[in-house]
């Protein structure tokens, strides 16, 4: 019984890490289809680290990663009823 | 500072005493769940007297959720944020006004408790001392950490449910520190319960500075 | 002239939309600017980004000499907003509301009252809880608590609705003070017969934009020539 | 920079037809390389965990279950820790890339807890008996857990994206400074009413192969985590991506407006 339990820890722990490594890759595949490739900037140079990817982008791309940072402070009507602030 | 943290909380404390939501249904329904718990429990057996500070101190937590919704949500109601931005109170008294008004009316609330559980659940009071220390850091910590998340959830649409899922597991730490505190201090050992106190004093101290420095991003973006 | 306001291609998000796509705009001191146009214009937008709350993602706004790029809460105490909202307690009284927002912004007692009787909000009503009153009743209130902050810019969204002839008439008795000591005013409205009365200058906003800034209101208007 | 450039580069490190879907993926050189180390760590942490190390002197086979629970509970707490770092960095500089990391970090920690309670349940029913006993342990893993599912779920609530994130970085920052009393109050409550715990503390004198094992699997546990973070960082990038309307059109398509209007 005791290396049942053994072998359920390492199926368990392996299938849900692996699973959700797994869920990521399919996600990503998924994703990178409905995104232009010179927007995904690990594709650009990937020996860079995602740091550096992302910074570049800031700078690079006016509309995408740094007014993002800056954008409005409360849902509104362009969001419609998608929740958040519910006293608008 | 100090001024603006007395208005923010006399502002609190005179809605409070206008509308009587605390009075007349966060007090009842705390009375009614330490009932529920001598339902529960067998009180003839002394299940009841063993478990009094655990049951005392989870009725304080679930109503503190309740007191808390109340007190955010006026502040979420019509335009009022755009209103405490625009008179340029520093975010920090407005956080500590708000917490000074959660802890007089937690205070209250733990009040009529104690005078409940003394006459229910036929509790005699050792370690005083102690024991107002434990509560009074216990509420303290209750109301720095509930500002924060009371006012982060009060314009959320699911505010009513986000609420508890977020305070109770930050509370934690003060429910096992106030019980077991407590516990060593009916039984009239204060020496180890001093050490609960000095815990929870540290929990709400820590959240006060977390709350104040934070509460500026809370108000402004989120 | 001192100018007030400031605008430079400002761009403001509400969410990820524009509603403000690129704002040149001129208020100098003293004048009174009717902005008209569409509902989801920008109007509202404009108004609450000169007043320091909401995000600017590009362009320059410089409103009573502060950056607001920069600093954002820099000149909310010197602001005063009449929006859709009333901004009110509804738990408290009256005069209870109005000695809290006037002791917040750095006011006296006395303000309260004062601007409640400008506002022809009879003392009956000062004890009376916000909740039972009605919305011109409501909008009186509000009017005066933000007179009560003696703003030194009126940021007034559509302020005349709701309200009766009587109250139409105060709240351009009041701007037209406000514009003789000093203060500069801007209005947005549909009511443009009403507006155009009291502003020395119309000026029109379409989807995000400023449109038209030259139509001087006023024979007598001492509004100078727009130079957006 | 160019696509065009991109596509080369990909060209050079895999095969004819993985050009083409290497372009629709979130893995890159370097994480591909990453993602073979970490897989070579967890086949060396399987055949040493569960085959040359020998039994514990005290633990028995059960050490086969701290060799999971330990990285586990490790990757864990440092998934927290850059959550907190990235919540700060992200109030500090309020860029998307402080967001995404604080985020992604959250919930790859989220997972390795969850999976560092069944561990420890799994293991408790063979040490004790029982699946669940108040250890230390197990029971600050608990309350952390469900402290950061309450992060996750302030972050599933729609709002625009600065507002999420000003959200999620405020709730990161809090949890993390509860962290150390959990374990302060936990330990002191178990510690009052009965003695220490052995889950969770290594054995100093762990040593051939069983400390190989263990030391492996650390490594690996760090190097999965790691991998986790970055496609979780770039699946969560190609989200707002998909979502975002780039600026400049939305302006333009604004501006446009104004002629529906008649100018």
């Amino acid at each position: 019984m005791t290396n049942f339990y053994i072998a359920a820890a390492w199926v368990i722990t392996l299938g849900v890490v692996g699973g959700y490594a797994l869920t990521l890759v399919i996600r990503g595949r998924r994703l990178s289809r409905l995104v232009p490739a010179e927007r995904r900037r690990w594709m650009a140079d990937a020996s860079r680290d995602v740091d550096a990817d992302t910074a570049d982008a800031t700078t690079a791309d006016f509309g995408s990663v740094d007014n993002i940072g800056q954008s409005a402070t409360r849902s509104h009507a362009a969001h419609g009823g998608a929740g958040g602030a519910s006293h608008v | 500072m100090i001024r603006d943290i007395l208005l923010i909380a006399g502002k609190d404390l005179r809605i409070e005493g206008r509308s009587r939501i605390g009075v007349a249904q966060v007090l009842p329904f705390a009375l009614l769940v330490l009932l529920l718990f001598a339902f529960a429990l067998d009180p003839d057996r002394g299940v009841l007297q063993a478990a009094t500070p655990g049951l005392f101190w989870v009725t304080v937590l679930f109503a503190s959720v309740l007191a808390l919704q109340r007190n955010f949500g006026i502040e979420a109601e019509d335009g009022i944020i755009d209103a405490l931005r625009l008179s340029g109170i520093a975010p920090a008294s407005i956080y500590l006004g708000k917490v000074l008004a959660l802890i007089v009316q937690l205070a209250a609330l733990e009040l009529v408790l104690v005078a409940a559980v003394a006459v229910f659940y036929n509790t005699d009071f050792h370690g005083v001392p102690l024991l107002v220390a434990i509560a009074a850091a216990t509420t303290v910590g209750i109301a720095a950490t509930g500002s924060i998340y009371g006012a982060l959830a009060a314009r959320l649409r699911s505010r009513d449910t986000i609420l508890p899922l977020l305070i109770l597991p930050l509370l934690a730490p003060v429910l096992i520190s106030a019980t077991r505190g407590s516990e060593v201090a009916l039984r009239g050992e204060a020496g180890t319960g001093w050490s609960w106190a000095a815990l929870l004093g540290l929990f709400a101290g820590a959240y006060l500075v977390v709350g104040a420095v934070l509460f500026s991003p809370l108000l402004e973006d989120a | 002239m001192q100018k007030i306001v400031e605008l430079r291609s400002a761009v403001a998000l509400v969410g990820r939309f524009p509603a403000l796509a690129g704002v040149d705009l001129d208020v100098h001191a003293g004048e009174v600017v009717l902005l008209s146009g569409h509902n989801g214009a920008g109007k509202s937008t404009l108004l609450r980004m000169c007043a320091g709350l909401v995000p600017i993602a590009s362009g320059s706004v410089i409103v009573l000499g502060e950056d607001l790029r920069r600093n954002r809460s820099a000149v909310r105490r010197r602001v005063g907003l009449l929006g859709h909202q009333t901004f009110l307690y509804e738990d408290l009284s009256v005069i209870e509301n109005l000695d809290f927002w006037s002791r917040a912004t750095g006011g006296e007692k006395d303000d309260g009252r004062a601007a409640l009787d400008r506002l022809g909000v009879a003392p009956r009503l000062h004890e009376v809880g916000v909740r039972s009153l009605s919305a011109g009743q409501r909008r009186r209130v509000s009017f005066a608590a933000m007179i009560c902050r003696r703003p030194e810019l009126w940021l007034l969204d559509e302020p005349h609705a709701g309200l009766d002839s009587a109250g139409r008439d105060t709240v351009d008795d009041l701007v037209n003070e406000a514009a003789e000591r000093g203060a500069t005013v801007l209005v947005v409205s549909h009511e443009l017969d009403r507006a155009e009365r009291i502003a020395t200058r119309h000026v029109t906003i379409d989807a995000g934009v400023v449109q038209a800034g030259v139509a001087t209101c006023q024979p007598d208007g001492a509004g100078p020539t727009d130079d957006s | 920079m160019t696509p065009s450039n991109s596509a080369s580069d990909t060209a050079t490190d895999s095969a004819p037809t993985g050009s083409r879907s290497a372009l629709t993926s979130t893995s890159s050189t370097g994480s591909r390389a990453l993602g073979a180390a970490a897989l070579i760590t967890v086949a060396l942490g399987i055949v040493y965990g569960l085959i040359i190390s020998p039994p514990d002197a005290k633990l028995g086979s059960t050490v086969r279950i701290i060799y999971l629970h330990v990285p586990t509970v490790l990757a864990a707490y440092l998934a927290f820790i850059i959550t907190a770092v990235g919540s700060a960095m992200y109030l500090f500089k309020k860029t998307e890339f402080w967001d995404l990391l604080a985020s992604s970090a959250a919930e790859i920690g989220v997972i390795f807890f969850a999976v560092t309670i069944i561990d420890g349940a799994l293991w408790g029913k063979v040490t004790w008996g029982v699946f669940w006993r108040w250890e230390p342990r197990l029971t600050t893993s608990a309350v952390l857990l469900l402290m950061y599912i309450g992060y996750l779920a302030i972050r599933a609530l729609p709002a625009d994206p600065h507002t999420r994130a000003t959200r999620s970085a405020i709730v990161g920052l809090v949890a993390v400074v509860n962290i150390p009393i959990v374990h302060k109050a936990v330990d002191w409550w178990r510690g009052i009413h009965q003695g220490q715990t052995v889950l969770g503390t290594v054995d100093p004198n762990m040593a051939g192969n069983q400390l190989f094992a263990m030391y492996m699997s650390m490594l690996a546990g760090i190097l999965v985590f790691v991998w986790l973070l970055i496609h979780r960082f770039r699946v969560g990038y190609l989200t707002e991506r998909t979502e975002d309307v780039a600026l400049a059109e939305a302006i333009e398509a604004r501006r446009l407006e104004n002629v529906g209007h008649g100018g």
